[in-house]
């Protein structure tokens, strides 16, 4: 197993590439998911505040 | 003779719904008075009408005529559009050459003392005060001849004898056959002049005919 | 594409597809990693440093296809209007900078054991770089406008601007090169590709496409949102 | 094309009149190419050798330096509203400013540039070629600030914006430039350099306006 990591010598620059692709490949998934989540919490939000003061009649 | 006519027309301003449903015509030698409170969308409007900003919904239309060879929009904002580093005359040279060559410097100097500011002329744009700058400003509506004026509170920092002048320009320039659309919350005396209130227009108003 | 016109639907189809997707695109990079890493040749020249390729060819692949992607969103908002075109440019712009870093760092990592310096003028590297900085250009500059749409707007035209210089951008630099370096030592692009090289490098390189594919849709969908929000705050502003 | 002649006239006594924009290209150019030598060393073989490329991206910074604020004057202060509604079409307001700022400051670049290559040792057969270069160049950067000038309109944050802008899209004019001063140095033609870079402004001159207008007509939005 050991001779696999070595990657025949090149191990300092393999696994830093793959590190660095699965970084920015999972780096951009959880960024991106998290903007998405905390955009519809924010809505849901302002929607909810909304209503009520419509439902409290316009001069709410 | 209808010059503008524009059909429920709705504006849109970073992403705000300002007014909806107005509609507008304006006749020759007619004039449309704007009011409403701040942020009512008035300097939306005349942007609108001259065309400066595209409505969200409706339609602008204006009836070209044969004889009239006046280009369409005269507009005056908040801006003066005066060069600090020109002189009057040279500013307003600059937008008589602009619309026609000849005689430019005549009609500016012309201009000039039709607002009383001929004693400026030489005067750098920088230090003229906001008055003198705002009557720069309209000095150009007459440089630069247009049958539909739009003008955006334009008696802000005149005083009492250059709003009396501005007055008696519109009335000049309504005999003309032009149009006048102005927007203000002094009120001016303008022969025959309809109000629109944009705060029958605004958005959240629960109109009956919304 | 007039589907996702209206924003509405889009949100629709696209909280049905991107399950689907999501997991294709899960499947497709463990195939791929496991392709690449384990079960692909050494290559006789350079040894296992080949695998780098599996990661910089797909990356330097999206880093072109994304920018193709927003000159094609951007013609659509500019010329046609589309109401989705200009957030999804803004959506994936930075999709496109992070696989073009990523297409530079990989690139000066595998070029390092070939050339012993970690930075070489190569023609393609360079013009990578030059399309790093028009992502920058694009992202910086839609960002600094007060009025979201404004920004947009003048996104795309920066957009289409870049696109027309891209080939003579492309072009110069090439006729830089071959001015200053005669011949490259080792082609980038890696020794002639046999076809147990092949079928990783393809494999990977749909995995990032079907993965930009998730990532342009959740960001879109986040853009939109954001949009809604935008909306939302002016009009408690305004009272309504 | 009448009122183009009109802008330009107005927008060069602009310029000319405000002093600043026009002597602080000028001058930044002759700066910052005068702090080379203290950087690199005052070995004439060296200076020599990299002359050409020290001209040349002085000349492109300076060009940006006074490219900023191209548009933004005339759009604070309404006098682009009142070029649109005169029936000005935004190419022709595109044109005027990117000629007067060519003219004031890309023109004088070409004047003072012998000078200054003359302090960083510019191999002796490269002056002609250098005169050419900038003749040909200086307008190509002129027309692509204009496009940057354009696009930061109203932008909050302009200067650092618009390098970032500009800087992909000047490396084409200073690769072919510096290439054929290079080329003359070294006792080569520099014909293919020079066509090329000739190609780029017959490029430019048409379709930059087209893209500066562009920009400019996202004001009314």
């Amino acid at each position: 197993m050991g001779t696999f990591f070595e990657m025949g010598g090149y191990a300092a620059y393999v696994w830093p590439a793959y590190g660095l692709a699965t970084l920015v490949v999972v780096g951009l998934l959880v960024l991106s998911v998290r903007r998405l989540r905390s955009a519809e919490r924010m809505l849901t939000l302002l929607e909810q505040a909304r209503r009520e003061r419509v439902d409290d009649g316009p001069d709410a | 003779m209808t010059i503008l006519s524009a059909e429920k027309i709705a504006c849109q301003r970073a992403g705000r719904l300002v007014f909806r449903d107005v509609s507008l015509r304006l006749d020759a030698g007619g004039a449309i008075v704007v009011v409403g409170r701040n942020g009512a969308g008035k300097s939306s409007l005349l942007r609108l009408l001259a065309g400066l900003l595209k409505p969200l919904m409706g339609s602008v239309r204006t009836e070209p005529s044969p004889d009239d060879q006046r280009r369409m929009f005269g507009y005056v904002g908040h801006h003066d559009a005066v060069k600090p580093t020109l002189t009057a005359l040279e500013n307003l040279v600059f937008w008589a050459g602009l619309a026609d060559r000849r005689e430019a410097r005549a009609r500016a100097e012309l201009a000039l003392e039709a607002f009383d500011i001929s004693q400026l002329a030489d005067l750098p744009g920088r230090i003229l005060s906001a008055g003198q700058k705002r009557r720069l400003s309209l000095g150009r509506l007459l440089v630069a001849p247009a049958r539909i004026w739009l003008l955006d509170e334009p008696s802000v920092a005149l005083d009492r004898e250059g709003v009396r002048r501005l007055e008696g320009e519109i009335g000049r320039h309504q005999a003309s056959g032009g149009g006048v659309v102005v927007a203000t919350h002094q009120d001016l005396t303008i022969a025959g002049a309809e109000t629109l209130d944009l705060e029958a227009h605004r958005p959240g108003q629960r109109t009956a005919g919304g | 594409m007039h589907r996702f016109a209206n924003p509405a639907r889009f949100m629709r189809l696209s909280a049905r597809l991107l399950p689907w997707l999501a997991g294709a695109t899960a499947l497709l990079l463990a195939v791929g990693l496991y392709l690449a890493l384990i079960a692909s040749p050494p290559d006789y020249q350079q040894g296992q440093a080949v695998r780098i390729m599996y990661v910089h060819v797909p990356s330097a692949w999206l880093s072109m296809a994304v920018y193709g992607a927003m000159a094609l969103a951007s013609i659509a908002y500019l010329v046609w209007k589309h109401p989705l075109a200009g957030l999804f440019t803004k959506a994936v712009a930075p999709v496109g900078a992070g696989f073009t870093a990523l297409c530079l760092v990989t690139g000066s990592l595998w070029g390092e054991p070939m050339w012993g310096t970690w930075w070489v003028w190569d023609a393609r590297l360079t013009s990578v770089l030059i399309l790093f900085f028009l992502y920058l250009g694009y992202i910086a500059l839609v960002g600094a406008f007060d009025d979201a749409e404004r920004g947009l707007r003048v996104g795309a035209v920066l957009v289409l601007v870049g696109t027309v210089n891209l080939p003579i951008i492309k072009f110069s630099v090439d006729w830089w090169n071959t001015l200053h370096q005669p011949a490259s030592v080792g082609r980038l692009d890696g020794p002639t590709m046999d076809t147990a090289m092949l079928i990783p490098l393809l494999v990977m390189a749909l995995a990032f496409t079907l993965l930009f594919a998730v990532l342009a849709l959740v960001r879109t969908r986040a853009e939109l949102t954001w949009r809604k929000v935008e909306v939302l705050r002016l009009f408690q502003a305004a009272g309504e | 094309m009448r009122a183009l002649w009109h802008l330009i006239r107005r927008d060069l006594t602009l310029v000319l009149r405000s002093g600043t924009d026009a002597g602080a290209a000028l001058a930044f150019f002759v700066v910052t190419v005068t702090l080379f030598p203290f950087g690199i060393g005052p070995e004439p073989e060296i200076l020599g050798r990299v002359a050409a490329g020290l001209i040349w991206v002085s000349a492109l910074l300076a060009t940006l330096l006074s490219m900023e604020r191209l548009f933004q004057a005339d759009y604070e202060d309404g006098t682009l509203d009142q070029l649109l509604l005169a029936g000005v079409s935004a190419e022709a307001i595109a044109m005027a400013k990117i000629a007067a700022h060519w003219l004031v400051t890309g023109l004088p670049l070409l004047i003072v540039a012998p000078v200054m290559a003359a302090l960083i040792q510019l191999p002796a057969g490269a002056y002609g070629v250098m005169i050419a270069s900038l003749a040909l160049g200086t307008p190509v950067l002129s027309l692509i600030g204009g496009i940057g000038a354009a696009l930061i309109l109203g932008a909050r944050r302009g200067g650092a914006l618009l390098a970032l802008l500009v800087l992909p899209l000047f490396v084409p004019p200073l690769i072919f430039a510096v290439g054929a001063i290079d080329a003359a140095a070294l006792g080569l033609s520099p014909r293919p350099n020079l066509l090329f870079l000739a190609g780029l402004l017959a490029a430019a001159l048409p379709l930059a306006p087209v893209a500066a207008a562009a920009a400019i007509r996202q004001v009314l939005d």
